[in-house]
C-alpha cells in the first residue's frame, strides 16, 4: 500500500525502474536458500555453536594476548543499551554527549593506568595498535629501523611488518637474557644504529615483568614505545614513569570476552607533545553556545575523512564499544578492585607453575623471574602433540611455543586467571601427570 | 557535561599493595581510579546512553554509513558462552562450531559478491581496504612488477586514499565527470604501467550507479592494473548485480552497513575481503580449511601477505551477519536492497522542492542533497540543517561528503525506514528549509547541550582527565 | 568517611546506636556463611542449574498451562531496559507513562483478542485469574455454586477452592462427553440450581476446542466466566461474541518463557457494565494539564490500599512486566503473524496424534474432536511409569492425567509447539515404540 | 501520550484462515492487531521505557516499597535456558536444579527469619498473606476452633485486611498509640476466643520498631491466636532480630524488596511463607523433599492448604534473591541493614527543618514526614511536594499512606544510595518547602506530561482502546 504510494509519488510503475541503470551485462542472481523465521535462525546458528566447546566446558589455559577473565555483568548490562550500541561513530556531537562522555573517561582511565597525557578512544586490537606506534614513530623521527623484541607472537609480528610496508622502515629484533627478561647486552649496540623507535613489553611474551623496560629511557633518544597489559599496571609502574613516548596494549582483559580472539582493544596513548601525530579518533573537552563543558571528537584532521591520502592512519571504525565496556569496567572495579584482580592473576599463575614445577619431567616456570599471569613451561613431549593429548581429556593446554619463536618449541605458554579455581588447576595437573 | 566525570571523584589515600608481586622497584607508587558502586555505576552510565542517539532512537539517515536496524535474534546468540569464551588459539577439536560458521560465512560472501574466496579477518572496512593495497602489492611483486600507484575517484571515501598510502602507495586522484561519474578519459590518462589499482565504490558516494564499470575493468585490467571494489555501499545492488558480475578483483564488504550489525558507537565493525582465484594465495593466514566436522586453520600459505590484526576476525560480527543473512536468505536480501532504493528515491522526491539534489535518476541507496541554495539565500549551511534537524529527535545526514557537492548532505534512509518515518525526515528538512534563519544557524535550541565549539576542542587538546587536572593545577 | 560524617548529622557515634530500640530479648544473630564476589555468586549459581536439564536438552512433550515457545528476541530486549524492570507499580503517573501506556496496550490487546470491553493489567496468573473471577461473580450475583468443569487441572481447582473460601460460595463440577467437549446434559440440570458463575474452557483441559461453549449464554443468567489460551483465540470465536462477562487465561503463551511454571501472566477481561467490580489494576486514558492525553492507574478505590479490607482482592504487585512483554509480543506479530503461529500448533499437535495414531497399542488423539496443541492419548502402560523410562531416553513425555483425572489415569495430555520439529516428534515416537 | 497507541494504526484487510482448523461455526472472523515491523516495534517500545523511571534512572525513595537496586549478575543468570527452558511437572530427573536451588532457599530463609519451615509458592506478598490466612485458618479448624476474627493495627498495609477479609475473617483494627506504635490495652481489648490471628509489620510502617513485641506475642498466643509477621520491612533488621527471635508463627517475606530483585513495573515479584513447625503440615502443596542430588515433590500432605497459585513460586525471582543471599552472605545482609537505617536516620535528619516528621528516634529503615504545616501554611499539600520531586528527577516517596499521619510523605531511601545522592534529596525537598506556592502546586512543570487527571480516568473508566473507539464511533 505505502510502496504503491511511494512509487507513485516517485514517478515510476514498477520497483524495477530504479534499477534501469544497472546495464543488463552486469546483473546476475543472487544464489542463495530463501529466508527462515527468527526461531529458525536462531536454531540453526546454535546448532552450529553446538560444536564448539567453550572454555567452562574444557578449561583453557591459553592467554598469549585474549585472556579468560570475569566480564562483570553491569558491563555487558551497559554496552546493551541500545542507545549506545546502535549509534555510529559521534559524527554530530550535541546528539553523541553520552558516547563521547564514555570514551572521554575511557581515554582518562587509559591515561591513569598508562600515566600518559592522552589516549585515542581505540584502536582494532593490541597487534594494529603496535603496527600504528611504529608508523607514527616514521612520523616522528627518522632512522631506518624499528628495534622490538623477537619474542613476539608470529601475529604481532606479523601485523606490524604490514604496518610499516608503507612506511620504508625495516624491523631489527633483539633478543632476550636468561631470566626472560630484554637482553640489554643484544639490544644496546643496535641502539647506536640510525633508530627510528624502540619497542618493549612488560610483561613480555613470556608473561615475565621485565624490569629491564625501566632501564630503556636513558638508552635512547629515539621514540620509545611500550606495550602493556592494562590489569598488570594495577600492580606495575607505569610507562608515563619510565620515559615512554607511546604506550600500546590490548583492553580486551577490561571487561570484554575472548570472543574467539577479536574484537580486541587496541590501546594508544601517548605524551601529550605528540598527539597532533596521533593515529585513530580522539574525544575532546570543550564548550557547548551556553557555556557547559561538552565533548566533540577532535583534531579530525589528522584523520583519513579530511586528511585522506595523508592521514596518520586509514582507520575509521574502531572498537568503541569495547572501549566504553572497558570505561565501565575500570570504573566498577576503580584502583583497589583492579589492584586485587591483578593480584590474583599473579598468583593463579603463581600456583600453577608451583605445581607444574612437581612434574618430574616439566621445568616451571622456564624462566625464574617476575611473571603476571602466564609462564613458560617447558614440556617432555612437543606441546602441539600434548594439547591433542589433553584435547581428548577435556582440556585445552597453552600455547605452543614453536611457531612463535621456535627455540622455545618444546615450552609451553601457560595463563592461568581468577577464572580457574584451585579445583580446575588441580584437575589440569593431573591429566598432565598422566599423559606426560 | 551530562554528568559529573567518574575521575572527577575523590579516592581514598592509600597505593594499590604490590610488594611481592612485581620486581623491586617496579611498584605502582599511586593509582588515581575511584571505584563507584554498581547502583550508581549503572546510573552514571545509563544517564550516558540515554543521552546518546542511535537507530533504536529514531531515523539515522547518515549517508555511506548505513544505519541498519540491528535485529535482537542477534544479541541472543551473541551472548551465548559458545561465542563469548572461545579462544582464538584453541585446538581444533574445541573450535569446530567457529571454523563451521567462519567457512559458512566466506562462502555465503563469495555467493553475494561473486568472488571465489573471502578472508574474514579484517576488523573493518578500512582495515579490508589495506590488507588487499597489500595483497594488490604482493600480487605485483610476486609477478616481478613493481607498480607504486592506485588511482581513486575524487568521490571515494577518505579510508581508500588512506589504506592506498599506507600500504606505500602513491595516489593518482580522477575528477569525477560532470554527471557524477567517472570520468572514463580521466580514467584513461590516468592508467599506466605504474597503475596497481583503481579503487571504485559502486554505486558511488553519490548514489550513482557506474554504468560503465564493465568498460572500466578492461580499461584496468588492460594495463595490468586490478580492480578495486569498497563494498560499503552493497546495500544497494544485492541480489541485481555482484562485484564478480561487474568485473572486479578484490572486494571488501562492511558487515556493520551491508549485513546489519551494530556499530557500536563507533565500532566493532568487520571488514571482510573478497578475490578472484588468482588472489587466493595472497589472502591472509590461517585459512579455514577442510570439512564439515574436521575444520582446521592453514597457515601453510607461502604467499599470504600474512596478518592484518591478532585475531582470525570480529567473530561475533561474523556470526550476528551470518545470521542476517540465513534469516534474510537470496529473496530478503534482494528485497532489502530493493526497499532501500525505494526508500532513497521516495526520500529524495519528498525534499528535492526545497534542496538541490544534483545529478540524475534514479538513484540507489542514497543521494547528495545540496544545501547551497540556503546558504546563499539566508546563510543557512549544511552544517545548520544538521544542527536543526537534532531539535526535532532526526539524527542528521552525512554533511560535507562528498566534497565535490557543494554544502553536501549526504542522505541514506535504509530499507528500515517505513513511509511515515521517510516522510517525517522529509517534513523536518523541508520546514527547516523554510524556517527563520537566526532559529536555525542558534540550533540545536532543544535538550541538554546547545551547538558545540569544536575548535575549541582542536585549540585546547583535552584528551583526558589527567591533562585537565594538569591545566586545572597550573 | 561519608559514613563518619552522616552519624555526626544524626549525632550518634556508633552505628548500633541507631538499633537501640531493639529490645536485647529479641536480638539474634544470622547464621549464613560470609558473602561471595560476583564472579563466585554466578558460579555457584550456576553449578547448581547445572543439574537441571532443559527443554532444549530433553525434548519436552508437556503443557497443561505452561507451553515452550519461541520467545522473539525483541521481547526480551525490551523487558530488559532498565527503566522498565528497575520501576514499581507507577503510583506516579507523570513519571511513569512509558509503564502506563504499554500497560494500556496490553490491556488493548486483551480486549481485541477477547472482544471484551476492558482488561486489568495483570493478575499473578491463569489460575488465580479464575479465582479471582470466581469471586467477582459472588459480588455481581447471588447463589450458592460456582460451576466449573470435572477436567480441570488439581493446581487450578485447588485454588478455585482457595480462592472461594472466604464467599460462601461452594464449587460444582460437571462433567465431559465422549468427544471431550463439556457435557450438556450434566451441566444442564446444574445450571436449575442457585448459580452463581459459570465457568468453561475453551480449549479446555484436554486440548479441545470446544464448540459447545457457544452454547452457554442462553442457558444460564448467572455471570459466565470463559477460560482461553490467548493464542487459540487467533483462530477461535472469542468469548466477546460468545456472550462471556469475564474472561481469563494465562498469557504466558505470550512472550514469556516457561521458567519453571512462574510467573504466569493472569489474563482478567471482562464487560465494561463490571468493570467497576474487578479485581486488580487497571489503567485508564485520561488527560494532562496541558491537555494531552496521558495514562494513570484508576479505579484504586476498588484495591486493597484505598479500601483495604473491602477490596475486591487483595493483589497488589502482578506481573506488570510480563504484560508489557505480552504487549510487544502481540504487536510484533500482529494478526496474521499471531494466527500462522497459533495455526502451526494445531498442525504440530496434528502431526504428533497421527504419528502416535500408529503405535498399536496407543490410542491417539482419545478425543475426536478439534484440539489447539495438546490432546490426550492413552497409553498402555501407567504415564507415571512411562516417563520414567523416558526420562532415562532423554525425553520428557506428557502430563500424566491420574492426579487431575482419576477416571483418565491412563491418559497422557501431549503438548506440542513450534518448538518441536519433525526430527524431535519422530525420535520422541521412535523412543515410545521402543519402550511400549 | 507519549507516541501514538499501537493499536490506532491501520491494517490490511482480511481476517485469520482458521478454516479446518477449529470447529465449524467457531472460526474467528475479525482481529484487529496490526503488526509492526521490528525496526518501529523497537523504536517505540525503547521510547516508552525512557519515558519511565526506574531505579536505575534515579533515587527512588518509595517508602514500604524498598526500591534497592537490581544487581546485574541476576540478569545474567535469569537468561539461561536452565531457568528459562524449564517446566514445572518435569520428572525429577530433569529438575534437579531447580529443586535444591529451592531446598536452599527455603534453608537460607529459614536461617534469616528463624522459621522452622518455608513455601515459596505465593507470587507476592499479598499472596503469602493470603496463604498465611488460609493456614491460620485451617490451624484453628485442625484444632476444632472456628476463630473469625482477625486483628490489624490502623497503620497496617492494605494488604493485610484484604487478605484476612478474602479469607473470610472479620477485621478488627485497633488504633496506634501516640507513639505510633501498638496500643497493648487496645490489643489486650481487641483480643478473645475468636481472635485467629494478629499481622503486625516490625519495624511498623511509620519505621518505628514495635519494641514491646515480645509481649504482644504472649498476649495473642495467650488467648490461643497467632502472631503474622508481614516482611515487608524486614530489610531494616536482618542480622540484628528476627520474626523468630521476636515471636511470631508465620512470615511472609517480599522477596522484590528485601531480597533486590527487579519490580518490574508492578511485577513479577515473590512473596515466600515461613511458619513454626507446629504449622509446616499446613503450607501449600507440594513441598520439596529428599536430599541433594535426590529431590522431589511431596504432594501427600492431608492438612495442606493445597495450591495457592498453578506455579512452585516464581522461580526466576527466586533464583535471583538467592544469588543475593549467596553474594551478600550473613555479614553482608546484616550491613545491608544497617546502612538503610543509616540512610533513613541521616535523611529524617537532613529534612526535619522543613517538614515536621512525628514520633520519637530512631527511625529503621524509612520514616514518614508530614507536609501538614506547608498545607496549612500555604496550601501546598503532599501530592503537590510530590509532583514538583518529579521535575527534579527525583522520585517522590509513597504519600497519604500511613493514614495516621496527616499529608505522610513515606520516605525510604535503602541501602543502596551513597551520601551524596541522599543530600541531593533532600536539598530538592527542602527547596520545595521554601519555593513559592504557585510553582509547586503546578508541578511538575519539566518533562513530557503536565500533572494528571486522576478523577477523569476513574470517571471516564476507559480502559482499552476498544472502548476509546466505541466512544469516537458515537
Ligand atoms: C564508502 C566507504 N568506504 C569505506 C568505509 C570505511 O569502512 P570502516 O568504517 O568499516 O572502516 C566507509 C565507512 O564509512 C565508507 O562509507
Ligand atoms: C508493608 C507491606 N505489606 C505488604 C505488601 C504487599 O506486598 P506485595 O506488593 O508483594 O503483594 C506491601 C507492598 O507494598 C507492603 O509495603
Amino acid at each position: 500500500m505505502d510502496r504503491k504510494e511511494m512509487m507513485e509519488t516517485i514517478g515510476i510503475g514498477f520497483e524495477e525502474d530504479l534499477f534501469e541503470d544497472v546495464p543488463a551485462e552486469v546483473r546476475c542472481h543472487l544464489p542463495l536458500p530463501p529466508g527462515m523465521s527468527e526461531r529458525e535462525t536462531v536454531a540453526a546458528v546454535e546448532s552450529i555453536l553446538e560444536r564448539n566447546r567453550h572454555m567452562g566446558e574444557a578449561p583453557s589455559f591459553l592467554g598469549a594476548g585474549c585472556y579468560d577473565h570475569y566480564v562483570p555483568a553491569a558491563v555487558d548490562h551497559i554496552v546493551s543499551r541500545s542507545e549506545f550500541y546502535t549509534s555510529y561513530t559521534p559524527y554530530q556531537p550535541e546528539m553523541s554527549q553520552g558516547m563521547l562522555q564514555a570514551l572521554f573517561e575511557y581515554q582518562s582511565h587509559i591515561c591513569e593506568l598508562t600515566a600518559m597525557d592522552a589516549a585515542n578512544c581505540s584502536l582494532y586490537d593490541g597487534a594494529t595498535a603496535l603496527g600504528e606506534a611504529a608508523r607514527m614513530c616514521a612520523r616522528l623521527n627518522n632512522g631506518e629501523l624499528f628495534l622490538a623484541p623477537r619474542a613476539m607472537s608470529r601475529e604481532k609480528l606479523s601485523v606490524l611488518r604490514n604496518y610499516l610496508v608503507g612506511t620504508g622502515v625495516g624491523i631489527g629484533l633483539y633478543g632476550w637474557d636468561e631470566d626472560g627478561g630484554l637482553d640489554l647486552d643484544d639490544l644496546g649496540p643496535r641502539l647506536e644504529g640510525e633508530v627510528c623507535g624502540v619497542y618493549a613489553e612488560c610483561p613480555n611474551m613470556f608473561g615475565v615483568i621485565d624490569a629491564r623496560t625501566d632501564l630503556l629511557r636513558p638508552l635512547t633518544e629515539a621514540p620509545l614505545v611500550m606495550g602493556v597489559n592494562p590489569l598488570t599496571l594495577a600492580l606495575c609502574k607505569p610507562p608515563g614513569e619510565m620515559g615512554a613516548d607511546i604506550v600500546v596494549g590490548d583492553g580486551q582483559c577490561l571487561g570484554a570476552h575472548p570472543n574467539f580472539g577479536g574484537p580486541g582493544l587496541g590501546i594508544f596513548a601517548c605524551r601529550q607533545e605528540h598527539v597532533r601525530r596521533m593515529p585513530g579518533r580522539v574525544i575532546g573537552l570543550t564548550e557547548d553556545s551556553r557555556g557547559q563543558q561538552a565533548f566533540c571528537m577532535t583534531m579530525q584532521t589528522r584523520e583519513q575523512h579530511i586528511r585522506r591520502g595523508r592521514a596518520t592512519s586509514n582507520i575509521c571504525t574502531n572498537v568503541a564499544l569495547l572501549a566504553v565496556g572497558a570505561a565501565v569496567h575500570m570504573s566498577l572495579l576503580g584502583r583497589d578492585g583492579l589492584s586485587s584482580l591483578a593480584r590474583e592473576n599473579v598468583e593463579r599463575a603463581r600456583r600453577l607453575m608451583d605445581l607444574l614445577s612437581e612434574l618430574d619431567n616439566v621445568v616451571s616456570p622456564f624462566f625464574g623471574n617476575h611473571h603476571f599471569n602466564e609462564f613458560l613451561a617447558q614440556m617432555p613431549v612437543r606441546p602441539e602433540k600434548l594439547n591433542r593429548v589433553l584435547a581428548k581429556r577435556g582440556f585445552q593446554g597453552g600455547l605452543p611455543m614453536g611457531p612463535h619463536v621456535p627455540e622455545l618449541g618444546d615450552c609451553m605458554l601457560l595463563a592461568s586467571t581468577e577464572m580457574h579455581d584451585d579445583a580446575t588447576q588441580d584437575a589440569f595437573v593431573a591429566a598432565l601427570r598422566e599423559v606426560l | 557535561m551530562i554528568r559529573r566525570l567518574i575521575m572527577d571523584r575523590e579516592q581514598e589515600g592509600g597505593a594499590p599493595d604490590a610488594s611481592g608481586l612485581v620486581p623491586p622497584g617496579m611498584e605502582r607508587r599511586s593509582l588515581h581510579m575511584p571505584a563507584v558502586p554498581e547502583p550508581e555505576l549503572l546510573r552514571h552510565y545509563i544517564a550516558l546512553s540515554r543521552a546518546n542517539f542511535g537507530t533504536d532512537s529514531g531515523p539515522y539517515p547518515l549517508g555511506s554509513c548505513t544505519m541498519k536496524h540491528n535485529p535482537k535474534y542477534a544479541d541472543r546468540l551473541a551472548a551465548s558462552p559458545k561465542v563469548t569464551r572461545m579462544h582464538p588459539q584453541m585446538e581444533d577439536d574445541h573450535t569446530q562450531g567457529c571454523l563451521e560458521l567462519m567457512s559458512r560465512m566466506e562462502a555465503a560472501l563469495c555467493s553475494i559478491s561473486g568472488m571465489d574466496a573471502v578472508s574474514l579477518h579484517p576488523a573493518a572496512g578500512a582495515h579490508g581496504e589495506y590488507a588487499s593495497m597489500l595483497m594488490v602489492r604482493a600480487y605485483h611483486r610476486s609477478r616481478g612488477e613493481d607498480r607504486d600507484e592506485v588511482i581513486v575517484p575524487d568521490s571515494a571515501h577518505g579510508t581508500n586514499p588512506a589504506s592506498a598510502a599506507m600500504a606505500g602507495f602513491k595516489l593518482v586522484e580522477i575528477p569525477s565527470g560532470e554527471d557524477g561519474l567517472v570520468d572514463l578519459s580521466a580514467l584513461e590518462a590516468a592508467l599506466s604501467g605504474r597503475s596497481a589499482a583503481f579503487m571504485l565504490t559502486n554505486p558511488n558516494t553519490l548514489g550513482l550507479f557506474e554504468k560503465d564499470v564493465r568498460e572500466m575493468a578492461s580499461m584496468v585490467h588492460d594495463k595490468g592494473a586490478l580492480l578495486y571494489y569498497d563494498g560499503a555501499n552493497l546495500n544497494a545492488v544485492m541480489g541485481r548485480t555482484s562485484p564478480g558480475a561487474m568485473g572486479f578483483d578484490i572486494v571488501h564488504f562492511n558487515l556493520h552497513k551491508t549485513f546489519a550489525t551494530p556499530h557500536g558507537g563507533g565500532g566493532p565493525g568487520s571488514g571482510p575481503v573478497g578475490v578472484r582465484s588468482f588472489l587466493e594465495p595472497f589472502l591472509p593466514v590461517p585459512r579455514v580449511v577442510g570439512d564439515e566436522g574436521c575444520r582446521s586453520l592453514d597457515w601453510s600459505r607461502p604467499q599470504s601477505i600474512g596478518k592484518v590484526g591478532s585475531a582470525l576476525g570480529n567473530f561475533p560480527v561474523l556470526m550476528r551477519a551470518y545470521a542476517y543473512i540465513l534469516r534474510q536468505g537470496g529473496d530478503g536480501l534482494k528485497e532489502a536492497s530493493a526497499r532501500a532504493v525505494l526508500n532513497a528515491n521516495y526520500l529524495k522526491r519528498r525534499i528535492e522542492g526545497h534542496y538541490e539534489v544534483p545529478f540524475s535518476d534514479p538513484r540507489k541507496h542514497e543521494f547528495v542533497a545540496s544545501a547551497r541554495a540556503l546558504k546563499k539565500g539566508k546563510g543557512v549551511r549544511a552544517l545548520d540543517v544538521a544542527k536543526r534537524m537534532i531539535d526535532q529527535g532526526v539524527h542528521p545526514p552525512t554533511i560535507y561528503f562528498p566534497a565535490l557537492v557543494e554544502e553536501a548532505l549526504m542522505i541514506e534512509p535504509t530499507e528500515d525506514e517505513s513511509k511515515e518515518s521517510l516522510d517525517r525526515i522529509a517534513d523536518v528538512m523541508n520546514a527547516i528549509a523554510e524556517e527563520d534563519p537566526e532559529t536555525v544557524l542558534a540550533a540545536p535550541l532543544e535538550g541538554p547541550v546547545g551547538r558545540i565549539d569544536e575548535s575549541k576542542a582542536a585549540k585546547d587538546a583535552v584528551l583526558s582527565f589527567r591533562r585537565l587536572r594538569a591545566l586545572r593545577d597550573v
